[in-house]
């Protein structure tokens, strides 16, 4: 979409096919990754009846800038014994995987960085690059807490994919798309055609959909949790037990890479339920834009409403990692192997029986 | 199946009653303050950096002993006959120089175990906190009022008394031997040896 | 063709989030199951018992703040009951309730500072702010009365540092009408949550035989279920006048003696305790605090082993007198340090992620066990 | 419940000659004075008569009587030749609900005692503690190593009353 305007424009496909891929960064995760990490702090802090980052600006707003500058500064610390070449690359791979997620999310029907006809399966296949980045670093840094962290976060996220495929799966039976745009598009301009509410389906079918879906929500927002190591899942960093797990080695730069990615990785998730179940960009009850008659309204309003609705539930993680103690890794895997799986299956198993009604 | 079910359930339930908890309090005005701009207001009992008035402090080392970590160090020198010391605001009259009251704050445990056994009252703990340093040296208080010139002179004046006093006392020993002597001439061993121990004194 | 494994040794501590200080655990791992532990002490000695062997009695107070630092009017309580005995001084009806309301006091703020660095341990980070502002109040209690917030100094031998702030009473009624829903908050949030329960309910299990051998008391002993309270078994100071409950681990929701009895016994046990300060402050007579202190400490040559009910178990002070001013010996039995040893029994077949939810359980503090 | 010379009585029936004599000439507690190569046994007969059922040991701590002879060599530093060194332990049975103070005495100059660890779990840490800072030696006891000192402290037992600091300890100046 941005790649076609821009190429009409430049003329050169090299130019803008580079701007495409630096503008979801610019645009958006980094600011993302800005606010969140302070609202983060905030949030955190005002649910313990503290104030939290008060100093630096208004309410604290530029803290995690300075936080930024500061880790700019620090010296990047390489220890002896690790392998120096996988230490180095593996804060890389873990960005570019949750980075690479971006280039296939829908913020409004115009702005896409790249309208893939796969892109649910690509989004759930570029997660998977982040395992990799982790074993890595747990592997490079030659800890055994970063080995143990590994170790924990490849089971874990690997484990939690499988229910995660298994209700997109349901998904894409129902609609029968893989294309996050089309996705979207299905559940147009009420919020009554959103997926959780059944979808664009109706009559019997609807009604029928609409337990199933509210259950397949919860497990994949659930799963989604657990495969960015949030609490009650973070026990790949658990602070208490394995100090930090697979990046207790790293400092400056590659620490905030890591750190980035963690911030990045929680809004594609949201995202990602964001756009299966609510509607993505959609707005629950029209547009402003239609109404008044400013056709180029609208797709400013789909963004606003993408980002609100992933920005929710990017703030329940939030709230669910401050209120909740974390699972053991035992209790984890078998959380997802007796309670998730089957839950999936059935309802993978029911809603292609309703679907045949 | 059914525990299965059940326990799925509680497992949400009591999340969501956690998840009321951190909700309400998002909105719980905060309890913590903005520490170097809001300052809490302290107790009156407030045990934090000592502080001698020396207008009292008689020097009789008691506070010193009392000490469990030795962090106090006073040395006195006695006044001579003619030095007016004053009194204390408790009608002590002072007999002693103060010129040494050191508190290595850096060892002071703030226990107030000094407190209690002075006898003037004039150490006690005030609700100063805010001492930190960069030189571990800079927490070593010096509470004496004598400036370095006036101490070295106390110190002076009472050698210079003590050695007077000696030299007056080995005089009165020797008058008072020569008058022995006179009186007794047959037994000048004994005698001797005196006047030499006070000549060995008053060096 | 089989597959070679090895044991991995993991070195916990001394610099670790949740070993509670400076104890250093060698972990022999296969995967991440215990199959052995070996705890390392020493890293906190301060060598107390040297030290109070150099000096007077009264200066030994200080000093035994600083062994269980977040129960130090407790020590302070335990030591001047032994040289009371010792020198044979009858203490103010007055002062003994003022002892008793400021241990009990410190009791709750032990336990605060125990059930929230328990939450934080398991992962939930939010009790444990919720713990430290309800301490908060309590340390501000004890700064009014004696001015300082930690190492308090305040129970000296027969008597006391200071007579009560005359805020005190107030402030303690409404501390005690604040807190009571608090704590049914902290239930809401930790103690049933779910996950809490799922990872500590039959997890570290004392049975009651083996608690006794290892000597282990205090709530520990409790939650294994026993009903063995100093303050009914060996009474002490004013205790014996006050109607309390003992509480006494039930496996509720798992084996009697699991982590999560070991925590919800002190959960109840800051009910009990709250019981036990409101009724001393009804009941609290006037007099001197400081009447029978006495000029100077000296007492007859013998030997003594007193023991009182601290936040953490028995904590006892064997003092032998050889009737100068400086005590000859001062062994301290720490609850702790005794409690400590019965750690790696408790670890054996569970997980890395356990051995933190244990440590945290049984509730040590490494200034009382190194001293 | 028993009073000690109850207790002192059933030790004297089964053991005779090794259970040395009850004092309770100075103040508050009165206690038993036991050989140090016996102990181990009487305490076991402690544990497990039904009548004494002394199933927890509340403290043991060593203790340097300094009742030898002071020599001071010339430089003035002051070592104790001769006399005790003395373990205590605080008995208590948490059924019967009574308490009751044993003493051994052992030579400081060859200090054994024979370790209890084996009946009470709870005197392991305590025996070590006992052995790090008086050099007592608990024969039988499994693992007697320094337990507050570090491992490779070999500048002596510092809880001793002729203990003297050392100078260096792997090189760091100990008085800093």
């Amino acid at each position: 979409m941005i790649y076609e305007w821009l190429y009409n424009i430049t003329g050169s496909s090299i130019l803008s096919m580079f701007v495409v891929s630096l503008l979801p960064l610019f645009v958006f995760i980094l600011p993302f990754a800005l606010l969140a990490v302070l609202a983060e702090r905030k949030v955190s802090a005002h649910m313990q009846d503290r104030l939290g980052p008060m100093r630096v600006g208004y309410h604290g707003i530029l803290q995690t800038v300075a936080d930024i500058i500061k880790l700019l500064q620090k010296e990047d610390l390489v220890p002896a014994a690790t392998d120096k070449k996988l230490f180095n690359f593996a804060p890389l791979l873990v960005f570019a995987g949750s980075y690479a997620v971006f280039a296939a999310i829908p913020f409004s029907s115009i702005f896409i960085g790249s309208q893939i006809q796969l892109g649910i399966i690509y989004i759930v296949a570029v997660t998977g690059l982040v395992v990799a980045g982790i074993l890595m670093a747990g592997w490079a840094s030659n800890n055994k807490y970063s080995l143990l962290g590994a170790m924990r976060s490849a089971a874990q996220i690997i484990s939690y994919e499988i229910p995660t495929l298994l209700i997109i799966l349901t998904i894409i039976m129902i609609t029968g798309t893989l294309s996050l745009y089309t996705l979207s598009e299905l559940q147009t301009s009420y919020f009554w055609n959103w997926m959780i509410l059944g979808g664009p389906a109706t009559g019997l079918q609807k009604i029928l959909y609409i337990p199933l879906m509210i259950i397949g929500c919860l497990v994949i927002y659930i799963s989604t949790l657990a495969e960015v190591n949030r609490t009650p899942f973070d026990i790949p960093e658990a602070e208490s037990e394995l100090v930090s797990g697979y990046h207790t080695e790293y400092s400056g730069m590659k620490f905030a890479m890591f750190f980035l990615a963690e911030y990045a990785n929680m809004f594609a998730v949201s995202a990602i339920v964001a756009i299966i179940f609510f509607g993505g960009y959609q707005s629950p009850f029209g547009y402003l834009g239609n109404a008044i008659g400013l056709h180029w309204l609208v797709p400013i309003e789909q963004f606003f409403w993408f980002t609100a609705k992933g920005l929710f539930f990017v703030f329940v993680q939030m709230w669910l990692r401050w209120t909740l103690p974390r699972f053991r890794v035992d209790q984890l895997m078998a959380f997802c192997w007796k309670y998730l799986i089957p839950i999936s299956f059935v309802i993978l198993l029911l809603a292609g029986l309703i679907s045949l009604i | 199946m059914r525990d299965y079910f059940l326990k799925f359930w509680e497992g949400l339930y009591t999340i969501m009653i956690g998840m009321k908890v951190t909700f309400r309090h998002l909105f719980v005005p905060s309890v913590t303050i903005q520490y170097p701009t809001v300052k809490p207001q302290l107790p009156e009992r407030e045990r934090n950096r000592l502080y001698v008035n020396m207008d009292d402090c008689i020097g009789c080392d008691q506070c010193s002993r009392a000490c469990p970590v030795s962090c106090i160090e006073i040395e006195t020198v006695k006044s001579t006959p003619g030095d007016d010391l004053g009194k204390t605001s408790n009608g002590k009259k002072k007999a002693l120089w103060v010129t040494k009251f050191d508190i290595d704050f850096a060892k002071c445990c703030y226990c107030e175990l000094c407190v209690p056994p002075c006898p003037t009252d004039c150490i006690y703990m005030t609700d100063v906190y805010e001492f930190s340093e960069f030189e571990r040296d800079s927490l070593l208080y010096d509470f004496a009022t004598l400036t370095q010139e006036e101490r070295e002179i106390k110190k002076k004046n009472f050698k210079e008394f003590q050695v007077k006093k000696e030299a007056e006392k080995a005089a009165a020993a020797k008058k008072a031997a020569e008058a022995k002597a006179a009186a007794q001439k047959e037994k000048p061993n004994a005698k001797t040896d005196k006047p030499t121990d006070d000549k060995k004194g008053t060096d | 063709m089989a597959l070679k494994t090895e044991e991995m040794v993991l070195n916990m501590g001394p610099q670790h989030p949740s070993t509670h200080g400076v104890l250093r655990l060698e972990l022999q791992l296969e995967g991440e199951i215990i199959k052995d532990v070996i705890p390392h002490i020493g890293y906190l000695h301060r060598c107390f018992e040297k030290h109070s062997e150099a000096m007077t009695y009264p200066q030994v107070i200080p000093y035994t703040d600083r062994m269980d630092y977040l129960a130090s009017m407790y020590n302070e309580f335990g030591y001047a009951l032994a040289m009371e005995r010792l020198m044979g001084i009858e203490v103010p009806e007055r002062v003994e309730y003022i002892r008793v309301i400021m241990g009990e006091l410190q009791r709750i703020a032990s336990h605060l500072v125990a059930l929230g660095t328990y939450g934080a341990d398991i992962g939930a980070f939010t009790p444990f702010l919720f713990c430290f502002r309800d301490r908060e109040r309590i340390l501000h209690l004890f700064e009014i009365t004696c001015g300082a917030r930690l190492l308090y100094n305040y129970i000296w031998i027969g008597g006391l540092s200071n007579d009560l702030h005359p805020d005190f009473i107030r402030l303690t009624k409404e501390f005690i009408k604040d807190f009571k829903p608090n704590l049914k908050e902290l239930n809401d949030l930790l103690s049933f949550n779910a996950i809490f329960i799922e990872r500590t309910a039959d997890v570290g299990i004392l049975p009651l035989e083996t608690a006794i051998n290892y000597g282990v008391t205090g709530p520990n002993l409790r939650a294994s279920g026993m009903k063995w309270d100093l303050r009914k078994d060996d009474p002490y100071s004013v205790y014996n006048k006050f109607d309390y409950e003992i509480p006494v681990g039930s496996g509720e929701k798992g084996k009697i003696g699991d982590c999560w009895d070991r925590y919800f016994i002190r959960v109840r046990e800051m009910e009990e305790s709250l019981k036990i300060i409101e009724q001393a402050i009804e009941q609290i007579p006037d007099g001197d605090v400081k009447s029978a202190i006495p000029k100077r400490v000296k007492p007859p040559e013998g030997q003594i082993y007193t023991r009182v009910e601290n936040p953490r178990g028995e904590l006892g002070y064997f003092i032998i007198s050889d009737g100068s001013l400086n005590p000859s010996r001062v062994k301290v039995r720490a609850p702790s340090f005794v409690t400590m040893q019965v750690f790696p029994e408790l670890c054996k077949g569970f997980m890395v992620a356990d051995v933190v939810a244990i440590l945290g359980s049984i509730d040590i503090v490494l200034g009382e066990i190194d001293r | 419940m028993k009073t000690s010379e109850e207790i002192l009585n059933i030790l004297k029936d089964k053991f005779g000659d090794s259970i040395i004599e009850l004092k309770s000439d100075k103040p508050i507690d009165s206690f038993v004075l036991a050989a140090p190569l016996e102990v181990d046994k009487i305490c076991m007969f402690l544990r497990d008569n039904s009548d004494l059922q002394f199933d927890s040991l509340m403290n043991l701590s060593g203790v340097d009587d300094a009742n030898g002879e002071k020599v001071k060599d010339n430089k003035g530093t002051e070592t104790i030749n001769g006399g005790t060194l003395s373990v205590w332990y605080h008995l208590e049975s948490t059924k019967l609900k009574h308490k009751f103070t044993l003493k051994v005495s052992t030579e400081r100059a060859k200090p054994e005692v024979t370790s209890v660890t084996e009946i009470w779990k709870c005197a392991d840490w305590h025996e070590r503690e006992a052995y790090d800072m008086y050099g007592i030696i608990f024969l039988n006891h499994p693992d007697l190593r320094r337990i507050l000192m570090p491992y490779d402290w070999e500048h002596g037992y510092p809880l001793r009353k002729d203990y003297r600091n050392p100078e260096f300890y792997q090189g760091m100046k100990v008085p800093y």
